[in-house]
C-alpha cells in the first residue's frame, strides 16, 4: 500500500461542492421515445380480430363486448381488455395487431391498491395516458406476418385473350402453405361469409399440409368448393383483418387449393359417405343451381331420396351458363356436380316446372319441394331503340355461348352494366371479336363512377388487360338507329344515382353528352325472376319487395309449409349465398320432415 | 446538598437532550455530507428525528430473555453515564456535571460498558448473525482500545491527573498548551484509536449491512432499536466530548463545544466517506501495527523526556 | 470429433450421431451401455467435465431421453451421450460415481421427470420442490395451467369471447 | 430445520440432569397476532396521527427481491434516484423494516421465506406488491409452484404494475403508501390479525411441508 494510494480517496471530496447526479424530479420522468408503457387502444380502428389475445403468451388478454359498439360485417364489437395482473409488456400484441390501433404508450407510472384497477380496455376505459404521442408501435416494415398476397399465377392477357383457357393457374404448395402462412386466425371472416364457413380452420390444414382434413371443413358447410373456390365474391376477403394494413389473404384461392388438390375419386373415402342410411322421404328440387345443389348434397347425407328438376340441359345452373369458362371451366363444375350426383341425387334435365311437370304434382309425389330457380330473365334499359334484334341481353348471350351456338358477333360492341356480368360478357365478347376479327373493339358504360362500380376491381383491371374499354359513370339515353342497323348509343354523364331518401333515382348532367358508336349492344343490368309455376298457389304465399316470396330466414320455408323457397330469389345474388341458403333449406326441410 | 445535586442533576439532564440533539443532528448532517460526496442530495437532515419517533412509535415485542432487555438499556445506560460524569464547559459550575477527581477513569469503563451489554443481549437474540457481528465488534473494538487506553495513559502521565476538569485546566491558555501540540504523538494515537470506535468506514465491518444483516442488533426493533439509536446519538458525542476535553483544550461555552465536536466528528466522515471496508482481521493487525506503536512510543517519549 | 466417435463405436453400439457443430457432437447409444461410454469418455478421451446431465420427455414416442453432455477441456469440444428409455417406470444406471455433480442432476431429474437412479445417493429426498405431492411437473402429460388454477386461486373475473362464435352470434341470432 | 425441530423434548446434562427444550417456547412467540383495538387507537388521536407521519416519512424497506426486481430495487439506492431522500431506506433485516416490498414471482419456497419475514416485521407494518406477478400471476400464471395472487397470503397495502416496474413506479408506490399511511389506512398488519385464519389456511393450503411454527416472531 503506498501513499497514494491512501491520498487518492480524498480526492472524492471534491464532489461536496459538484451538483450532485440525481434527477431532482424522479415523478417527471419519461420513458424513452419507444418506452413500452401502457396500452392504448384507439377503439375506432381496432376490429376486434381477437389476434392480440391469441398471441399473448400470458392470457393477459381477453376480447369483451363494448357498450355502443356494434358487432357488423368485419368488426366483432369485442374489443381487448387487458390484465396487468399477467401483462409482461412484450408487445407481441402491438406487433400483431392487424390493424394497428393498439399501441404502449410510454407511460408506465402506476400505483394502486386495488388490483381490480389493472383490468381495463384501453382506449375505452379513459386513462391518463390515452393520445400519448410517444411510445411502443409497430415499426414500418417490422411484421409478423407478410403483409403482401402470395402472387397468384395468371395467364397473361396476350395469352388468353383468343381462348376460353382457365386464366387461373391455382397456387402450388409452396404458394399455398406461404399464403396460409399469413392467415391470423382471427375469424372475422367466418360470420360475413354466408356460408359461415370455418375458414381458420381449413387455412389451418392448408398450413399443416392436411389436406383430407381440409376437404372435410370444406364440405361442412358448402358442398361446391371447386366452384366457390373460382367464382365466389369473397365477401370473407373484404372483411379479412389483413386488408387493414396490407392485403386481404387470398381465402378463395386457398380453398380452390385445397379442392383441386384432393382428386374426385377420393372424396367418398375422406368425406366418409361411402353408404349413407335412406330414410325413404322424398325431396324434390327446382333448379339445379348451387342451392338447388347444395340442398340436395345434405338432404341426400341427411337420407332423403332428392330428385331435382332442371331446365336445362346441364346441372350447374348460373355457374355454368352465366359464368364464362374461363373462369369456371367446366370440368371443375362437374367435378363438384358429380360428387353430390353420386351420393344418389337424380337430376332430370330439360324439365320446365310449371310447363312439363306441375307444381301440384310435385307436392303430391314429394314430401317436401325446395324451389331454387334463380334468376334467368334479361332486363332491358327500356330506352328508345332497345327492342332493335341487335340489342341482346348479356344472359341469354352467355347460356348460348355455354351450349356452343354460334354468335354473330359485330365488329363494334357496346356493353351498358357495371356487374360482374357486364364484365363477363364484355371479355367473353372480346375473346369472340379476337377469334373473329383479331382485334377488339368493346367499350362497357355504366350509370355508376368507377369507384363504386359494382364489379370487382380485378375483373375490370383484367378486362383492360384485354384491351376492353370501360368508360362507367354514363346514363344511356337512346339508341341511333339507322335503317334498322344500329349506329350507336347515346349517352349522358351521371351525377348521382340515389336521391336523399337513398331511392334509385339517377341524375344526370344533360349538357355532358357523349355518343359510342357500335354495330351491336348489349344489356346487362340486372336479372330477373320467372316464379310463375307459383301462379296456381299465388294467394296461399306471400310476397314482399321486388316480388320476391317471404321465406322464414331460418330455414327457408314459404307460408305453405311444403314449399322451400332459397336462392337467388331470395337473397343475393351470388353463389355463396345460394349454397347458404341450400344448407339451411335442407336443415329446415329436415326439421319439417323429422317427425312426419 | 441535596438541592445542589438536584439541580446538579436537572443540569446534566438538560445537557443530556442537548447533547442528543447535537447527536442527531450530526448524524444527519454527517449522513448529508456523505450523501454529497456520494453527489446524490441524501436524507433530510432532520431525517433521524424522524426514524426516532417511528422507531419508538413501532410495536415491540420480543422474548429472548432478560439478557435482550438489558442490552440496549446497557447501552443507553453507557451514553447516559458518560454525559453524568463528563465536565462539558470547563469553567461552568452547572455543566460540569458530576465530574470529579478521577472520572476519566470512569469514562473509559462507561466506554466499554455499552459494548459489553450490547455483545450480551444480542448474544442472547439467537440470531446468528448477532453472533457474528459481536464477534467481529468485540475483537475490533479491543484492538482500538489498546491504544486508545495507552495514548490516554499518555496524557494521564503527563499531567499526572484522573480529573478531567484537571485536565482540561492544564491546557487552557492557548491552543499550544493543547495536549494535541503538547503530546502529539500521544494525539495521533488516540486519532487513530478513535477510528476504530466510530463504526465507519474502514473499520464498519461489523455493521456489515450486505453480508450479515446489520450486525450485533439485527434482532432489535422498534423501542429497542429507539433506545439504541438514542444511544448512538448521546455516545459519539459524549466521546467526541471526552476526546475534545483530553487532547483539544476542552470547551469553555456551547458553541466552542459544538464546533470542536463536530470538527472531530468530521475526522471520521472525512475517512469513512471514501475508504473501503477492511476485514476484522485486517482491522486488528492494523491496530497492533501502527497505533499500538504510537501509543507506546508517547509512554516512551514521555518517560524520556 | 470423428475420430472419436469412431473410437467409440469400436467399443460400445452407437445407435446414430449427430454432427451439431465443429465442437459438438451428439451420439446415441442404448441404455446398457450409456453409463460405460462415459466412463470411457471421461477416463480415456479426455472429457473430464461433466457440463450437465438432462432429460426430454419425447411423449408420443413413449420415451425419455437423457443426455450427458461432456466437456473435453483440453480439446475445447463437448460430445453428447444420448440415450432412450421407456417412459413407464422409467429407470437408469447411476453414474454417480463419475462426477460428484451427478448425483444432484439425478436428484433433479428424479424430481422433475420422476427417473429413478437407484443407488444414487439423497435422490428421494426434496431438492426444488418442497412437499410436492403431484405428479414429476416436467413430464410432458402434467398440465401445469389446470394444476396452477386448482392450486393457487387465479384472480376470478375473467371471462373472453371468440370473434368468430361471437359475431355469429350477434349477426345471426336466428342461427 | 424440520418440523420434528420444534417439538418438544427432554435432553440429559452431563451429571444426568433433567433438561426440558421446547423450541417454539424458547425461540418464538407462538401466540397469534391481535389487531389493533379501536380504543387502543382512540386514545390519543393526535398522537397515532403525529406517529403515522413519522412512520410513512420514515419507510424502511425489507427488500425481498425474489427472482425479478431487485435489479429495479438497487437504482434507487444509487446517486440517480437516491430515495433516501423521501424517506425511504434499505434495512437487511425484518425487524427493523416496516415496509415489504414483494418484487416479483414468489415459489412455493420463497412464499415460505416470504412469509416469516412478514411475522417478525413489527407492525403496523406494509407490503408493496411489485409487478404482474404479485397481482395476478404475471407470465408465470401456469407454473406449477408459483403463486397467483399475493393477497392471499398477506396483506397488500400498495400494488405497483410492471414487469418490472421501472424505479420511478416504485417512487410512485412510495408516494401513494405514504399518502394512506398518514391517512391512517395502512392497516395491513391488523387485517392480517383479524383474518389469521384465513391466511393460515391458504398458506398452509400451498405450503404443503409446513415445517414451521404457525406464527413467530
Amino acid at each position: 500500500m503506498s501513499i497514494k494510494d491512501v491520498l487518492m480517496p480524498f480526492t472524492a471530496w471534491k464532489n461536496l461542492l459538484v451538483e450532485p447526479v440525481t434527477i431532482k424530479k424522479p415523478e417527471e420522468v419519461k420513458g424513452a421515445p419507444r418506452y413500452r408503457g401502457f396500452h392504448f387502444n384507439e377503439v375506432d380502428v381496432c376490429i376486434g380480430c381477437g389476434t392480440c389475445e391469441e398471441i399473448c403468451q400470458n392470457h393477459a388478454i381477453d376480447m369483451v363486448p363494448v357498450e355502443g359498439i356494434e358487432t357488423k360485417d368485419g368488426d366483432s364489437g369485442l374489443r381487448p381488455l387487458v390484465d396487468y395482473g399477467r401483462c409482461c409488456w412484450c408487445a407481441l400484441c402491438v406487433d400483431v395487431c392487424t390493424t394497428n390501433s393498439l399501441s404502449l404508450t410510454n407511460t408506465f407510472k402506476w400505483a394502486t391498491t386495488n388490483p381490480d384497477d389493472y383490468r381495463f380496455i384501453p382506449g375505452v376505459d379513459k386513462k391518463d395516458w390515452d393520445g400519448d404521442k410517444l411510445g411502443y408501435r409497430k415499426q414500418d416494415g417490422y411484421d409478423l406476418y407478410n403483409e403482401t398476397r402470395v402472387e397468384m399465377g395468371e395467364l397473361h392477357p396476350e395469352d388468353r385473350d383468343k381462348s376460353f383457357v382457365e386464366m387461373i393457374k391455382g397456387y402450388s404448395k409452396e404458394q399455398a402453405q406461404k399464403e396460409a402462412d399469413r392467415c391470423v386466425e382471427c375469424g372475422i371472416c367466418t360470420a360475413t361469409c354466408p356460408a359461415h364457413m370455418g375458414i381458420p380452420a381449413y387455412i389451418k390444414a392448408v398450413r399443416e399440409d392436411d389436406m383430407e382434413e381440409g376437404l372435410r371443413i370444406l364440405y361442412e358447410t358448402n358442398p361446391l368448393p371447386e366452384i366457390c373456390g373460382r367464382i365466389c365474391t369473397h365477401k370473407c376477403e373484404t372483411v379479412c383483418s389483413l386488408n387493414h394494413k396490407g392485403d386481404a389473404l387470398s381465402i378463395r384461392w386457398l380453398k380452390r387449393y385445397i379442392a383441386d388438390q384432393v382428386p374426385a375419386g377420393k372424396y367418398k373415402e375422406i368425406l366418409g359417405t361411402d353408404k349413407i342410411n335412406e330414410n325413404g322421404k322424398k325431396v324434390a328440387i327446382i333448379g339445379a343451381g348451387p342451392a338447388g345443389l347444395s340442398a340436395a348434397h345434405y338432404l341426400a347425407l341427411l337420407g332423403y331420396g332428392v330428385k331435382i328438376f332442371e331446365s336445362r340441359k346441364g346441372p350447374g345452373g348460373m355457374v355454368r351458363y352465366g359464368i364464362p369458362e374461363y373462369r369456371m371451366p367446366y370440368d371443375q363444375i362437374d367435378k363438384d356436380i358429380d360428387y353430390i350426383l353420386s351420393l344418389g341425387v337424380e337430376v332430370q334435365y330439360d324439365t320446365i316446372v310449371g310447363e312439363d311437370i306441375q307444381l301440384e304434382k310435385l307436392e303430391k309425389d314429394y314430401d317436401a319441394v325446395f324451389a331454387a330457380t334463380g334468376l334467368h330473365l334479361g332486363r332491358s334499359t327500356g330506352v328508345p331503340g332497345s327492342d332493335n334484334k341487335r340489342v341482346y341481353q348479356s344472359i341469354e348471350l352467355l347460356r348460348k355461348v355455354t351450349d356452343g351456338e354460334e354468335i354473330d358477333v359485330a365488329e363494334k360492341i357496346v356493353v351498358i352494366g357495371g356487374g360482374n356480368v357486364a364484365m363477363d360478357i364484355t371479355r367473353t365478347l372480346a375473346r369472340l371479336q379476337n377469334i373473329k376479327y383479331g382485334k377488339v373493339s368493346v367499350l362497357t358504360t355504366c350509370l355508376e363512377a368507377e369507384d363504386v362500380m359494382p364489379a370487382d376491381d380485378e375483373e375490370v383491371i383484367e378486362a383492360r388487360d384485354e384491351k376492353a374499354v370501360i368508360d362507367p359513370g354514363w346514363a344511356p339515353k337512346e339508341i341511333e338507329i339507322v335503317d334498322g342497323q344500329i349506329k350507336g348509343l347515346h349517352v349522358t354523364k351521371c351525377l348521382s344515382l340515389f336521391d336523399d331518401e337513398g331511392r334509385f333515382n339517377p341524375q344526370c348532367d344533360m349538357g355532358n353528352k357523349k355518343f359510342f358508336p357500335a354495330d351491336m349492344i348489349v344489356e346487362s343490368i340486372g336479372q330477373g325472376m320467372d316464379i310463375k309455376y307459383t301462379d296456381k298457389i299465388k294467394d296461399k304465399l306471400e310476397f314482399g319487395p321486388r316480388g320476391r316470396i317471404v321465406v322464414d330466414k331460418k330455414s327457408f320455408q314459404s307460408k305453405l309449409p311444403w314449399l322451400f323457397v332459397g336462392g337467388d330469389i331470395i337473397e343475393g345474388p351470388d353463389v355463396i349465398h345460394g349454397i347458404a341458403n341450400g344448407h339451411k333449406a335442407a336443415i329446415g326441410i329436415d326439421d319439417f320432415l323429422k317427425d312426419k | 446538598m441535596v438541592n445542589h445535586i438536584i439541580i446538579k442533576l436537572l443540569y446534566a439532564l438538560l445537557s443530556l437532550f442537548i447533547v442528543l440533539n447535537i447527536g442527531l443532528m450530526l448524524n444527519g448532517i454527517t449522513r448529508k455530507i456523505y450523501a454529497r460526496v456520494n453527489k446524490r442530495y441524501g436524507i433530510r437532515f432532520y431525517q433521524p428525528y424522524i426514524d426516532l419517533v417511528k422507531n419508538y412509535s413501532l410495536e415491540t415485542l420480543v422474548s429472548h430473555g432478560v439478557m435482550f432487555y438489558l442490552g440496549p438499556l446497557f447501552r443507553l445506560t453507557s451514553g447516559v453515564g458518560m454525559i453524568m460524569f463528563i465536565p462539558l464547559i470547563y469553567g461552568s459550575e452547572m455543566f460540569s456535571n458530576f465530574s470529579f477527581s478521577g472520572d476519566a477513569v470512569l469514562l473509559l469503563y462507561f466506554m466499554f460498558f455499552g459494548t459489553l451489554g450490547m455483545a450480551l443481549g444480542a448474544g442472547e437474540s439467537g440470531q446468528p448473525y448477532s453472533a457474528i457481528g459481536v464477534a467481529r465488534g468485540l475483537g475490533q473494538v479491543t484492538a482500538a482500545e489498546i491504544p486508545l487506553v495507552l495514548s490516554f495513559l499518555a496524557v494521564f502521565i503527563q499531567t499526572q491527573s484522573l480529573s478531567l476538569t484537571e485536565i482540561v485546566g492544564s491546557q487552557q491558555g492557548g491552543f499550544l498548551h493543547w495536549t494535541m501540540f503538547t503530546n502529539p504523538v500521544a494525539t495521533a494515537t488516540a486519532m487513530l484509536a478513535y477510528l476504530g470506535s466510530m463504526m465507519r468506514s474502514p473499520f464498519d465491518v461489523v455493521l456489515a449491512p450486505q453480508e450479515i444483516p446489520i450486525g450485533p442488533p439485527t434482532e432489535y426493533h422498534g423501542a429497542f432499536l429507539g433506545v439504541l439509536s438514542t444511544n448512538r446519538a448521546i455516545f459519539t458525542v459524549a466521546k467526541n466530548i471526552l476526546y475534545v476535553n483530553m487532547f483539544f483544550g476542552g470547551a469553555t461555552s456551547w458553541p466552542e463545544l459544538i464546533l470542536k465536536a463536530f470538527f472531530l466528528y468530521m475526522w471520521s466522515v472525512v475517512v469513512g466517506t471514501i475508504f473501503p471496508r477492511f476485514r476484522v482481521d485486517q482491522s486488528i493487525r492494523w491496530f497492533l501495527k501502527v497505533p499500538l506503536v504510537l501509543g507506546l512510543l508517547s509512554i516512551i517519549l514521555l518517560q524520556i523526556g | 470429433m470423428k475420430e472419436i466417435v469412431n473410437r467409440i463405436k469400436e467399443k460400445f453400439p452407437v445407435i446414430s450421431e449427430t454432427y451439431q457443430r465443429e465442437d459438438l457432437t451428439f451420439i446415441t447409444t442404448d441404455k446398457i451401455h450409456a453409463v460405460e461410454t462415459v466412463t470411457h469418455l471421461r477416463d480415456y478421451e479426455g472429457f473430464k467435465h461433466l457440463v450437465l446431465l438432462t432429460a426430454v420427455d419425447w411423449l408420443e414416442d413413449g420415451v425419455f431421453q437423457l443426455t450427458y453432455l461432456l466437456n473435453n477441456p483440453k480439446e475445447k469440444i463437448d460430445l453428447g451421450v444420448r440415450v432412450q428409455i421407456p417412459r413407464d417406470n422409467p429407470e437408469m444406471t447411476s453414474a454417480h460415481h463419475l462426477w460428484a455433480a451427478m448425483a444432484t442432476y439425478q436428484r433433479e431429474l428424479y424430481e422433475m421427470f420422476g427417473i429413478s437412479f437407484p443407488g444414487s445417493p439423497r435422490m428421494k429426498e426434496p431438492f426444488i420442490l418442497d412437499g410436492w405431492d403431484g405428479p414429476p411437473p416436467y413430464r410432458r402429460d402434467f398440465d401445469t395451467l389446470k394444476y396452477a388454477e386448482d392450486t393457487f386461486f387465479p384472480r376470478s373475473g375473467r371471462s373472453t369471447n371468440d370473434p368468430a362464435e361471437h359475431m355469429k352470434k350477434k349477426m345471426y341470432p336466428e342461427g | 430445520m424440520s418440523l420434528e425441530d420444534l417439538e418438544k423434548r427432554t435432553v440429559y446434562g452431563p451429571d444426568n440432569e433433567e433438561i426440558n427444550v421446547d423450541p417454539l417456547q424458547d425461540y418464538y412467540c407462538a401466540a397469534t397476532p391481535e389487531a389493533k383495538t379501536e380504543a387502543q387507537k382512540g386514545t390519543a388521536p393526535i398522537i397515532e396521527k403525529f406517529a403515522n407521519w413519522a412512520r410513512s416519512e420514515s419507510l424502511w424497506v425489507l427488500a425481498y427481491g425474489t427472482g425479478c426486481g431487485a435489479i429495479e430495487m438497487r437504482p434507487l439506492m444509487t446517486p440517480k434516484y437516491d430515495a433516501y431522500r423521501f424517506g425511504v431506506q434499505w434495512r437487511p433485516t425484518p425487524r427493523q423494516s416496516n415496509l415489504f416490498i414483494i418484487s416479483g414471482y414468489l415459489s412455493i419456497k420463497t412464499l415460505k421465506i416470504a412469509i416469516r419475514a412478514y411475522e417478525q416485521m413489527p407492525s403496523p407494518k406494509y407490503v408493496m406488491g411489485v409487478g404482474s406477478c404479485t397481482i395476478n400471476g404475471g407470465m408465470y400464471f401456469d407454473s406449477y409452484n408459483t403463486i397467483n395472487r399475493l393477497d392471499h397470503y398477506m396483506p397488500v397495502d400498495v400494488y405497483v404494475a410492471g414487469c418490472m416496474p421501472r424505479p420511478e413506479s416504485l417512487l410512485t408506490g412510495f408516494d401513494l403508501l405514504k399518502k394512506l399511511i398518514k391517512e391512517g389506512k395502512g392497516t395491513g398488519a391488523d387485517k392480517y390479525a383479524k383474518e389469521f385464519e384465513w391466511y393460515k389456511g391458504n398458506q398452509k393450503k400451498i405450503i404443503k411441508n409446513w415445517d414451521m411454527p404457525d406464527f413467530n416472531w
